[in-house]
């Protein structure tokens, strides 16, 4: 190995032009002569791409050649290519942390015009890695074991996929879900689009496998509600809500639910978006899983006053499942790798109120016109008006309800022109109503779904193009009496047409959950700046996250449809496998330490360090870093009043001199 | 001097936190956003390691600006390493400007790993407002300070002949 | 012709208090007077520049200097000093970091004149007259010294071989220098001859600092009764030990006073009042930048604070003017 | 509590029937109003039209003077509201706006940095005073009014500073603490014809048609407004209008200060009600009864 030496670095220079990435803005060519001529460069290059398998050997090639100590690379950000010429020096002969990127490409070329000043800051950039890497030492790389076990944040179907994935593998899995039942969405559906295959032959199968599978220890009516540790190591406390309901002495016979001291039931469903009533005592549908009944606190009246008769737990007899004294419970595991499928939540059509959701009765949210045509739904399937018999003769699907609206959402929610036209589809089925869809663009951009929506046309169905004004009940002639009022600019016909119609459907978009801020804060990842859980990458890295062994899947990464959620699933499981298989993962080496000889023992790092590393060695009445717990953030470093703290490869003297160089003229 | 001819342009170092800010930047290279390129960064793991030497370094060494990048408040990936940062900021923006420093010269931003645009505009609000005040150049006014010592140092080092010690 | 190593002290921007600290050595004073021969020494003896320049280059062993450079006369007779002299030695915060004096350099020499000759509320000048560099009377021309532009450390002026801190220094560490010089035992050049560790090593009271203290206000000194076991900074006061350079036994924490930085910062530390600035601020509480900046107003003055003794090594060597 | 007071042209002409009610009903509530001296035009929206610059100066000085007032600024009518607000939002968001402004207001010895409030009286009665204040005070209840609340667009669009853009229901509210029953409008914040009904008549005109007769067909007997331009365009032209429609269309239309002013028990001829075109039968009820 060529080790560094105190007295007279040797460094190699490599200016990539990434095809015409970088060369089509610097003149890298002359980023390489100039940089020639900074102290101590030996060899200085440019090459047309540095991360291929020549660019790469090339650097290679000139370690063992020119006996080079010291490598800079010019090219892209570190945060995609650090690795790869880390590799590159450590094949040939050097250490791997010899060596110092600069980001010429995102940070440069990428976001200025091509001319003098980029190249200069090429030049500035490349000048200051040149007289940092001289500081640079060799440090040994760490690594970590990764823990087998896995959680699962969410029940939906991009959870369960995930969840079988890893289990079928052979994997522990920890399913968590915050509803009484796995499932998601997708259960409450009908059809799904294009193929129109029904969502619960589909997805009741895998709902039960979860439930059964030995691999996969499910927690529903759960919450996490502490994360610790690290990637390998991350220790989770699940808060299990209590169901009033021993799981393993339920066998969802519902006679529970039958005996109860309500007759009928009372209170909004929530499986059914409220279109029906439930008991205080219920099973959410009947392919929940777990397929036992649970115990709602809000409107139990023995939970609330503990005065009822009781009847529930008559009627179960010697199975003694009700268990009124149940308290919430903490469940502390050990997992390696996280993945959250946490979802979206609808957009609240309330928020536009001009479209009269909550004010005119017959105005509903796709969702529910979901439960209407199911069915196992709240009308067994039958269409009908608010009055719960009248079979609406129009129907006017408003599309992006909450979606590219400057005024709501920006983002297109994807799934909602598709969904429309099934749901327009499964409307004209079932009442032979005349059916308009107000749309923006059509956006059919999926496997089979364009032939879906020509489909509908040739059904007849109504295709208005025009972003609907309001949905109103004010009337200007006979025929819209009793009906509502769809206003639009037909933007194709160029004038402002109203449409009467008897129903109307608001294709409400997809929006983060209220409380993923909390949630991606709780797991120390990123979001964008709509709530949407940030991927580390948008192309390359789509499930994985800023944080090491925490992968995202489904639509809390954005918008996104059954297929797509099940596939990015399907990823998000193979990445935590593939960091089991591993055993182990490579961790920065940034870590801090302290020279004890120049520290006083003035204890003003010890609480700076939030991961609890830093503590005082009482005999010796200095600090100690423990190098295991310490993440590299170096706010001890900045801290430390004598400068005692040091930092691998973001120590004092590194970044002074990247500070000096890039503003050397 | 190149400070002191017309086409000068405000330099700025900017230290960027690696989860939120960097990220942010890269962001903004993968969308092609264009702005200033009057702006150097220096890739830290955490505004809580910027130590507020380096700000004084970097005008002390020429910068006519320097821009501290770091994550939202509570959105720290090392928990709270930003506290940190808004604390020292805190002080260190008064004390500049007790030291003379136009406050325009000196911003703190919480710029989260989605927010390209935002880099994009703070960095050209910045290089604006820089370039309004005009250089800064610490190096040039050291010099300038210094001038004034040639003379004796000339004087008494070189204007008498040396004396050679006596051997006695 | 005496044998015995010749030493030199002079005095320049200064306070006078480092003269005396030489007398503060005591009966130990006997012992360095009989081991030198004490060549320039103008405060105590006569001696006049010409005798300095008739003086062989290199033929002083040892010089200490004290009191920063901010005059003419100052800096030629730093060039002299250093021509004559095999080690020149900064000694105290002022030769050393520029010292109190240094604090001048938030101002410029203008503002400086300005107000001594014609703002002070107790000076009378109607002419505006102000000092001259050049004097003739009775065809007899003077040159007199003239006020540098900032205020200069020794060492941005000549060359400095050691630094002895402390505003004034102990008398424990100037004992210890000499002896140094004596024995020839000297560290590598440029070092400050004081460990290389800050004052909260030999502070009594450091085990009484809890670890956590999160102060929501800073205090002055004349503000509370300090308890004297206990750690300062923990009591509020903005104590500058941990970031100050030890060697002084914590004589003023000793006295129940915060230590406000003389002896300088640490070798690992470019600039001393960053530093301080980056220590002071991490003890702070708060997350809200009111709740922040409301605690932090508790340090009125953070260039007077943090840079007492050191503004003229700043980075920044004053106020950007 | 006191606020500074900007009548604006329409208050003192052909609106006068607004502040005649607001003065005395404000007053009732204990707010007292000192009329801003030496306002002058508040900009409106034709002068933004031919001048922008002009129009921010005009707005600006109005503001200005209130400043230097330190009390928050009302404005009754829905132009000026509209008009200091926007002037007040471009100013501290345009800088070239807020060059101009200053410049020209230092030619008399004015600033306007920008901090004054201005509020519309809705805005005052609902959250500063309060319904149950409100309800305290009221002694004749609008027993069998039907009221359709008409809030037309300028004060709440484009600056929702106090009520929802779409769906407000300030006046919704305040009306139902007068003892009133408020029909449902699904036109409340429809446009009145605006200065159409002066150019283009016959599509303003159309435009006041639709907002009368939804009126009349929700069964309302009165149609209450907060604008001076509404009030006129919805009052003055109702005989053309049935004529034009074949239609007869008969809606008194009244500001709401009129309407709290007749709960509060003023008389009819002191809140300006004989100034309606269309007469309002001040006991519904009775009506009603037969």
């Amino acid at each position: 190995m060529n080790e560094p030496t105190k007295t007279q670095p040797r460094i190699g220079v490599y200016i990539c032009h990434c095809g015409t990435n970088i060369a089509g803005v610097v003149d890298c060519k002359a980023v390489a002569e100039t940089a020639a001529q900074y102290p101590n460069v030996v060899v200085s290059r440019d090459y047309k791409y540095m991360c291929s398998d020549p660019g790469q050997a090339l650097i290679q090639q000139d370690i063992k050649e020119h006996k080079l100590d010291r490598i800079v690379v010019s090219s892209c950000s570190p945060l995609l290519h650090e690795h790869t010429f880390r590799g590159a020096c450590e094949k040939g002969g050097l250490n791997p942390y010899c060596f110092q990127m600069v980001n010429i490409r995102e940070h440069d070329s990428w976001v200025h015009e091509k001319g003098a000043a980029a190249t200069d800051k090429a030049k500035d950039l490349t000048r200051a890695a040149v007289s940092r890497v001289a500081h640079h030492k060799p440090l040994e790389t760490k690594t970590t074991p990764i823990h087998p076990d896995v959680m699962i944040v969410g029940g939906g179907i991009a959870g369960i996929q995930a969840a079988l994935t890893l289990a079928n593998a052979g994997q522990h899995v920890y399913l968590v879900e915050r509803e009484p039942t796995i499932g998601g969405y997708m259960a409450k559906f009908d059809k799904t689009f294009p193929t129109l295959d029904c969502a619960a032959c589909i997805l009741t199968p895998k709902m039960s496998a979860v439930g059964a599978h030995p691999n996969i220890t499910l927690w529903t009516y759960s919450e996490v509600a502490k994360v610790d540790g690290f990637v390998g190591n991350y220790k989770v406390v699940v808060k299990r809500k209590p169901r009033y309901i021993i799981e393993d002495l339920c066998v969802g016979c519902n006679e529970c639910v039958t005996a109860c001291v309500f007759k009928e039931g009372k209170f909004e469903d929530e499986f059914n978006m409220g279109l029906s009533k439930r008991k205080p005592v219920y099973m959410p549908f009947p392919q929940a899983t777990p397929p036992i009944v649970l115990i709602d606190p809000e409107t139990c009246i023995n939970v609330k006053t503990g005065k009822c008769k009781k009847t529930c737990v008559e009627a179960c007899g010697d199975r003694q499942a009700i268990d009124f004294t149940q308290k919430a419970e903490m469940k502390e595991v050990q997992v390696g790798t996280i993945i959250l499928a946490t979802g979206f939540q609808p957009f609240d059509a309330k928020r536009i109120p001009q479209y009269g959701y909550g004010i005119y009765p017959n105005v509903y949210t796709s969702l529910e016109i979901e439960r209407l045509v199911n069915a196992s739904g709240p009308t067994e399937g039958h269409v009908v008006l608010r009055d719960g018999k009248t079979k609406p003769k129009s129907v006017g699907i408003v599309h992006c309800v909450g979606s590219r609206d400057n005024k709501t959402h920006r983002w297109c929610s994807r799934v909602c022109c598709m969904y429309s036209m099934k749901l327009a589809h499964l409307i004209k089925h079932h009442t032979d109503a005349e059916v308009f869809n107000f749309y923006i663009d059509i956006r059919a951009p999926g496997k089979g779904y364009e032939e879906f929506y020509e489909k509908l046309q040739e059904e007849g169905v109504h295709f208005i193009r025009g972003r609907v004004a309001e949905v109103t009940d004010w009337q200007m002639s006979k025929e819209e009496e009793g009906k509502l009022v769809i206003r639009v600019e037909d933007t194709l016909a160029g004038f402002v047409r109203r449409i009467p119609v008897d129903m109307v459907v608001l294709a409400v978009g997809l929006e983060p959950h209220a409380d993923s801020q909390d949630v991606r804060r709780q797991f120390n990842i990123s979001c964008s700046t709509e709530g949407w859980f940030l991927e580390r990458h948008p192309k390359l890295a789509p499930v994985n996250t800023f944080t090491d062994g925490i992968f995202i899947a489904g639509a809390c990464q954005g918008p996104k449809d059954i297929p797509d959620t099940v596939a990015q699933a399907g990823a998000a499981a193979a990445e935590a496998l593939s960091l089991i298989k591993a055993g182990s993962i490579e961790l920065e080496p940034n870590t801090a330490f302290v020279v004890a000889e120049e520290c006083s023992g003035c204890k003003t790092c010890i609480p700076m360090c939030p991961y609890t590393a830093i503590s005082r060695d009482d005999v010796k009445k200095v600090a100690v870093i423990n190098e295991a717990l310490c993440k590299g953030c170096g706010t001890c470093v900045a801290a430390c009043p004598s400068g005692a703290i040091k930092q691998n490869l973001f120590d004092d003297d590194e970044i002074t001199s990247e500070i000096e160089a890039i503003l050397a003229k | 001097m190149e400070t002191k001819s017309n086409n000068w342009e405000p330099r700025i170092v900017a230290f960027f936190c690696n989860w939120c800010t960097y990220t942010a930047a890269d962001l903004a290279g993968v969308s092609r956003m264009k702005y200033a390129p009057n702006i150097r960064v220096i890739r830290l793991m955490c505004s809580g390691r910027l130590d507020p030497q380096y700000v004084m370094m970097a005008f002390a060494k020429g910068a006519d600006g320097v821009l501290i990048g770091g994550c939202h408040p509570g959105d720290c990936h090392y928990v709270e390493g930003n506290y940190k940062t808004l604390r020292r900021v805190t002080l260190l923006e008064r004390m500049l400007h007790d030291l003379g420093l136009e406050k325009e010269r000196f911003r703190l931003e919480w710029i989260s790993a989605s927010e390209g645009d935002k880099v994009k505009k703070v960095v050209n609000e910045m290089v604006e407002q820089v370039r309004a005040l005009g250089p800064l150049d610490m190096p040039g006014r050291f010099a300038d300070w210094d001038k004034e010592m040639e003379e004796l140092e000339a004087h008494v080092n070189h204007s008498q002949k040396e004396i050679p010690a006596h051997v006695h | 012709m005496s044998t015995k190593p010749k030493i030199g002290f002079y005095w320049c921007a200064s306070c006078g208090g480092c003269e005396e600290s030489v007398v503060d050595l005591a009966e130990d004073v006997l012992m360095v007077v009989g081991a030198v021969d004490i060549v320039f020494w103008p405060c105590a003896m006569d001696f006049k520049k010409a005798d300095v320049e008739a003086m062989p280059d290199k033929s002083i062993v040892a010089t200490l200097l004290n009191g920063a450079i901010r005059s003419s006369e100052q800096e030629e007779m730093a060039h002299l000093l250093r021509r004559k002299s095999q080690v020149l030695i900064a000694y105290g915060s002022c030769a050393h970091t520029g010292g109190v004096p240094g604090l001048a350099n938030q101002f410029t020499r203008e503002q400086i004149m300005k107000y001594v000759y014609e703002d002070a509320p107790t000076m009378v000048n109607d002419k505006k007259t102000r000092p001259q560099t050049h004097f003739k009377e009775d065809g007899r021309e003077t040159e007199l010294p003239q006020l540098r532009n900032v205020v200069r450390a020794l060492d941005q002026v000549v060359d400095v071989d050691y630094y002895i801190p402390g505003c004034p220094p102990t008398p424990k560490l100037l004992k210890d220098a000499v002896l140094a010089l004596l024995s020839g035992k000297l560290p590598p050049k440029g070092s400050v001859l004081a460990p290389n560790i800050a004052v909260c090593q030999q502070c009594k009271r450091n085990d009484s600092k809890p670890q956590d203290i999160s102060l929501t206000e800073f205090k002055r000194p004349h503000q509370i009764i300090a308890d004297p076991e206990k750690c300062l900074l923990a009591q509020g006061l903005p104590c500058l030990g941990p970031a100050t350079r030890g060697g002084c036994d914590a004589v003023c924490i000793q006295g129940n006073m915060p230590c406000t930085g003389c002896f300088g910062p640490v070798d690992n530390v470019h600039d001393h009042g960053a530093k301080i600035l980056s220590y002071l601020a991490s003890t702070a509480a708060g997350k809200e930048q009111k709740d922040i900046t409301k605690t932090l107003a508790g340090i009125p003055d953070p260039v007077g604070t943090f840079y007492r003794y050191g503004l003229a090594k700043c980075v920044l060597r004053g106020k950007v003017s | 509590m006191k606020f500074s007071y900007f009548p604006g042209c329409s208050l003192k002409g052909s609106g006068r029937a607004y502040e005649e009610s607001l003065l005395p009903v404000l007053s009732a509530l204990g707010v007292e109003l000192e009329e801003l001296d030496d306002w002058n035009c508040c900009g409106a929206t034709a002068y933004m039209a031919v001048s922008d610059a002009a129009g921010y100066v005009l707005a600006a000085r109005n503001l200005a003077l209130a400043e230097q007032k330190k009390q928050d600024l009302v404005a009754p009518c829905s132009g000026c509201y509209l008009v200091l607000n926007k002037c007040q939002h471009y100013a501290a968001e345009y800088p070239d706006v807020a060059t101009r402004v200053q410049e020209t207001l230092k030619r008399d010895n004015l600033t306007y940095k920008g901090t004054t409030k201005v509020r519309h009286p809705l805005d005052i009665l609902v959250n500063d005073i309060g319904l149950d204040a409100i309800k305290k005070r009221v002694t004749n209840p609008l027993k069998g009014f039907k009221i359709a609340p008409y809030y037309g667009c300028q004060i709440i669009r484009p600056y929702a500073t106090f009520d929802d853009q779409h769906n407000p229901v300030t006046m919704d509210k305040l009306f139902k603490a007068l003892g009133a029953e408020v029909v449902t409008y699904p036109l409340k914040t429809r446009c009145c014809g605006g200065s159409l009904t002066g150019t283009v008549t016959e599509v303003g005109q159309n435009m006041s048609y639709i907002l009368l007769r939804e009126a009349m067909r929700r069964g309302a007997n009165v149609l209450a407004t907060t604008c001076p331009l509404c009030q006129f365009n919805l009052d003055a032209y109702q005989g053309d209008i049935s004529s034009d429609y074949h239609e007869s269309v008969k809606m008194p239309i009244v500001y709401f200060t009129q309407l709290m002013g007749l709960a509060f028990g003023l008389p009819a001829e002191k809140i300006g009600l004989q100034r309606c075109i269309v007469p309002m039968d001040l006991k519904p009820a009775a009506a009603l009864a037969k």
